[in-house]
């Protein structure tokens, strides 16, 4: 418990692509640049799986990409986490009826939290993490579709 | 390009091509389609080469197309002759039940991707092709059972 | 280090951060961003275009439960249910609804580790029937 | 001590080391295995083995209509989606006969060249960033920022733009949209004017581009290699002077190409598209024809003639072909999809020979890899020919015939 405690000061994230469209993975890239700037919640982008604390899936989940998101997941030390980003690695996406793709991360690893988006924003993706912070401190993370629609048009 | 000009070329084209062609039609927009017999593709190409230079023209890709009903699959070759802004569609029809062509991979090393995809996805055949494998990235549990998932009838 | 260098880090040093503090401030989104929609029940006829024409088949047409005070064009009673996990944020349904039944927002902060779904969304916009219509 | 071998002789060992490169490394930000067979620091042959990114896309568009169909093949590649989307309705319009208006072929130029001005951008960061310049990296992403929200502001979204549609665009622009673009056009000018000068000036830069991964012209054509990477080979080729499709009869450009050969003129080639490209933007918004531009969705035609289209398009990367077959039902008969990334990658293997190792990243980030694209169908690539008794010198010399 005091290992989780200690992880959201500083969480370092794995970014795997699992056969995703490269979207999400240029958000997520973008949402390390300047504009962002996560390193002030201590998010860092970790060079190697054995360092990450979170693992950040996007893409469909092949099938051959999915043996291999199995054997990351297992190499990552304990405690860790997954986030999902993407409508992809959500459920599959406009993907999900193909032969090639198990459609969903949480087919093969435990997903923690879920960013929905095609791909989600940048500002989405930090407001995932940072209620996946808010989850470890005890607090309740999810709150979709709280029925508020906010700057309707 | 338009007009006269676009005209000339591709009745150059045919000129070339016109002991191969079978016959010779448009597909939109205005790219010539000449169907060649399917033992003929490798002098087609030489031809080609030969008349338009090694960098007059690059092949674009090849489309495999699956007529379960005719008992045939479609094989044509995209061949982009940029040397004089065109492009020519070679077309063969070869067997269903026993797909087989001649590679092209010593003529036009380009054709590499686009015959590995063609094998891999519908199962036809280029004959000289060393590197022809299955299950490079359509997935083991659909190539063991012997799928080719682009043909209609593989129920993928 | 070259002067065309040097000149940027100066800039860089007395300039204001280009940072957005995300969740104290919020970015400038478009406000025809597309973000979260859903289905307005008062407009909705039921007609399942939607549901057809969405390429991630994110949309589920469901039965209106009983108790909610639905229009009579709406005859069969069904209303279209957005899977936001699902959904890739096109707008299809959006642009195809013959009634121009939905309703858009620019919302895009919808990590959740639940489903996401626009099931109450969609029934908040008409009215139960046991309270009399407000407004 | 080992005696010195003759020349003619084989050396039986395996001396040569197996690297693998990927799908997960700090290297490269792409779902792709590298197997680098490395003598010494020298590569002497590479296996490009792929299909963690295969979705079966072309399979997929066959079971979807011709509709749903714009949306899915859109998701073939986020980087370069609206390309993908045009290349398809293109293709579709073709076998429909409808012509969008003039409003929306400038509209739709205008989405394309936005998405060529952001990729051209990212990847040069990220070239930046391979060589190790972080800093470079940091502040060209930072000014990419600013070409997505003009992407954002004209298509609604910041990556899936979702923009083109049969006989049309999606959405209008109105002259506030328009000052807002303008504005931030002329921000990125400066910006890509002063990265540019850092790429010609800077030792460290310079040192790992001049030189490196250097493709003769003849290779370019006979590898089928397209876009920037045949460009920067001194081979002119680019869709949208040959095919001329949209707007693109209209609207003024150069084709940009370069003598250099090597990671470094393929930079300079992207560098000069990314000033054509601001230009041809700012000539748009300028010149932007009146009339309507969105079609109603509703009233689109629901009935599919049979017939057969061929559609190509510039992509940022190269040439895309769109290959769509109608047999008169209401899904295609047949999508074919030729991205540049699959020639770009499968074909060029024959690059990163005789180059040290830590080459290997930046040559084949030269490529502006895009895995997504070419892998919705696709290939390997082995060298395996070059397996014979041979010394490994000779081996190494064999690979780049």
């Amino acid at each position: 418990m005091d290992r989780v405690k200690i992880v959201k000061y500083s969480p370092w994230l794995v970014h795997f692509n699992t056969g995703a469209c490269n979207g999400c993975d240029i958000e997520v890239l973008a949402a390390i640049t300047p504009h962002y700037d996560p390193e002030r919640f201590g998010v860092k982008l970790a060079p190697s799986v054995r360092h990450g604390d979170v693992l950040i899936v996007t893409g469909a989940v092949t099938k051959k990409a999915g043996e291999r998101l199995k054997r990351l997941y297992e190499q990552m030390p304990e405690p860790k986490f997954v986030v999902a980003v993407g409508a992809c690695a959500c459920s599959g996406g406009v993907f999900s009826g193909s032969y090639s793709v198990l459609a969903g991360a949480d087919k093969v690893v435990k997903v923690d939290m879920y960013i929905p988006g095609c791909p989600p924003r940048p500002e989405a993706i930090l407001d995932g993490i940072v209620k996946l912070l808010k989850k470890l401190d005890g607090g309740e993370g999810g709150e979709g579709g709280d029925g508020k629609p906010s700057g309707s048009a | 390009m338009v007009g006269k000009e676009a005209r000339a070329v591709m009745e150059s084209l045919q000129e070339v091509l016109k002991d191969y062609a079978l016959s010779t039609y448009n597909m939109k927009p205005s790219r010539v389609v000449i169907e060649v017999k399917p033992e003929n593709v490798r002098e087609v190409f030489t031809k080609l080469v030969s008349v338009y230079g090694a960098e007059g023209l690059y092949l674009a890709t090849i489309v495999g197309t699956d007529f379960p009903d005719k008992n045939l699959i479609r094989v044509d070759y995209f061949v982009n002759v940029f040397s004089v802004n065109t492009y020519v569609v070679l077309r063969t029809y070869i067997p269903r039940d026993d797909p087989r062509i001649p590679s092209l991979l010593d003529i036009v090393p380009g054709a590499l991707a686009g015959e590995l995809e063609t094998y891999d996805l519908l199962g036809v055949v280029f004959e000289g092709n060393p590197y022809l494998r299955r299950s490079f990235f359509v997935p083991n549990d659909i190539s063991e059972k012997g799928i080719y998932p682009l043909r209609k009838d593989s129920g993928v | 280090m070259r002067v065309s260098l040097l000149k940027e880090v100066l800039k860089g040093i007395f300039s204001k951060p280009v940072t957005i503090e995300y969740p104290k401030v919020r970015t400038q989104v478009e406000v025809d961003a597309r973000g979260r929609h859903y289905a307005d029940l008062n407009k909705c006829i039921g007609c399942s275009l939607c549901a057809i024409e969405c390429p991630a088949n994110a949309i589920v047409m469901e039965k209106i439960p009983e108790g909610y005070e639905v229009p009579k064009t709406n005859a069969r009673r069904i209303y279209p249910v957005v899977d936001y996990f699902k959904c890739v944020y096109c707008y299809r349904c959006v642009t195809v609804c013959p009634t121009k039944a939905y309703i858009t927002t620019s919302e895009y902060r919808l990590a959740t580790s639940a489903k996401a779904e626009s099931r109450v969304l969609s029934l908040n916009t008409i009215a139960k029937a046991e309270v009399k219509p407000v407004g | 001590m080992f005696n010195m071998v003759e020349a003619t002789q084989v050396i039986k060992i395996p001396l040569t080391l197996e690297i693998p490169v990927g799908p997960q490394h700090p290297a490269l930000h792409e779902p792709l295995l590298l197997k680098l067979y490395a003598d010494g620091e020298e590569i002497v042959k590479v296996d490009v083995i792929t299909g963690y990114n295969h979705r079966g896309i072309e399979k997929l568009a066959e079971k979807n209509s011709f509709f749903r169909d714009i949306f899915i093949v859109g998701r073939v590649c986020g980087i370069c989606n609206t390309v993908h989307a045009n290349c398809y309705v293109r293709a579709v319009e073709q076998i429909l006969d409808v012509t969008p208006p003039q409003r929306a072929k400038y509209l739709r130029v205008l989405a394309m060249e936005l998405e060529r001005i952001h990729s051209h951008l990212l990847i040069l960061a990220v070239t930046a960033e391979i060589v190790g310049y972080d800093t470079l990296f940091m502040y060209m992403m930072k000014d990419r920022e600013y070409v997505m929200k003009a992407k954002e502001i004209l298509t609604g979204a910041r990556v899936m733009a979702d923009y083109m549609m049969v006989g049309g665009v999606r959405r209008d622009l109105d002259s506030v949209k328009v000052e807002r673009i303008l504005e931030i056009l002329n921000k990125v000018e400066e910006r890509v004017k002063h990265y540019l000068k850092v790429f010609q000036e800077d030792v460290t830069l310079n040192k790992r581009l001049v030189g490196v991964g250097v493709i003769k012209p003849s290779d370019v054509v006979s590898h089928s290699l397209v876009g920037p990477v045949a460009r920067a080979s001194g081979i002119k080729t680019d869709m949208r002077a040959q095919d001329r499709y949209d707007a693109y009869d209209e609207i003024p450009f150069n084709v940009v190409t370069d003598k250099g050969m090597d990671n470094y003129a393929r930079a300079m080639v992207r560098f000069g598209e990314l000033f054509e490209s601001i230009n041809m933007c700012r000539y748009i918004l300028t010149h932007l024809p009146q009339g309507e531009a969105v079609p109603d969705e509703r009233r689109l035609p629901r009935r599919f003639p049979a017939g057969e289209s061929y559609a190509t398009v510039e992509a940022p990367r190269g040439e895309l072909t769109y290959y769509v077959s109608s047999s008169g039902a209401d899904k295609p008969y047949r999508v074919k999809i030729r991205t540049p990334s699959l020639n770009n990658i499968v074909n060029s293997s024959f690059a990163y020979l005789n180059h040290y190792i830590a080459d290997v990243p930046i040559i084949f980030a030269s490529f502006d890899p895009c895995i997504s694209c070419m892998e919705r169908a696709t290939v390997i690539d082995l060298k395996s020919r070059s397996v014979r008794e041979v010394t490994l010198k000779d081996l190494s010399r064999w690979g780049l015939k």
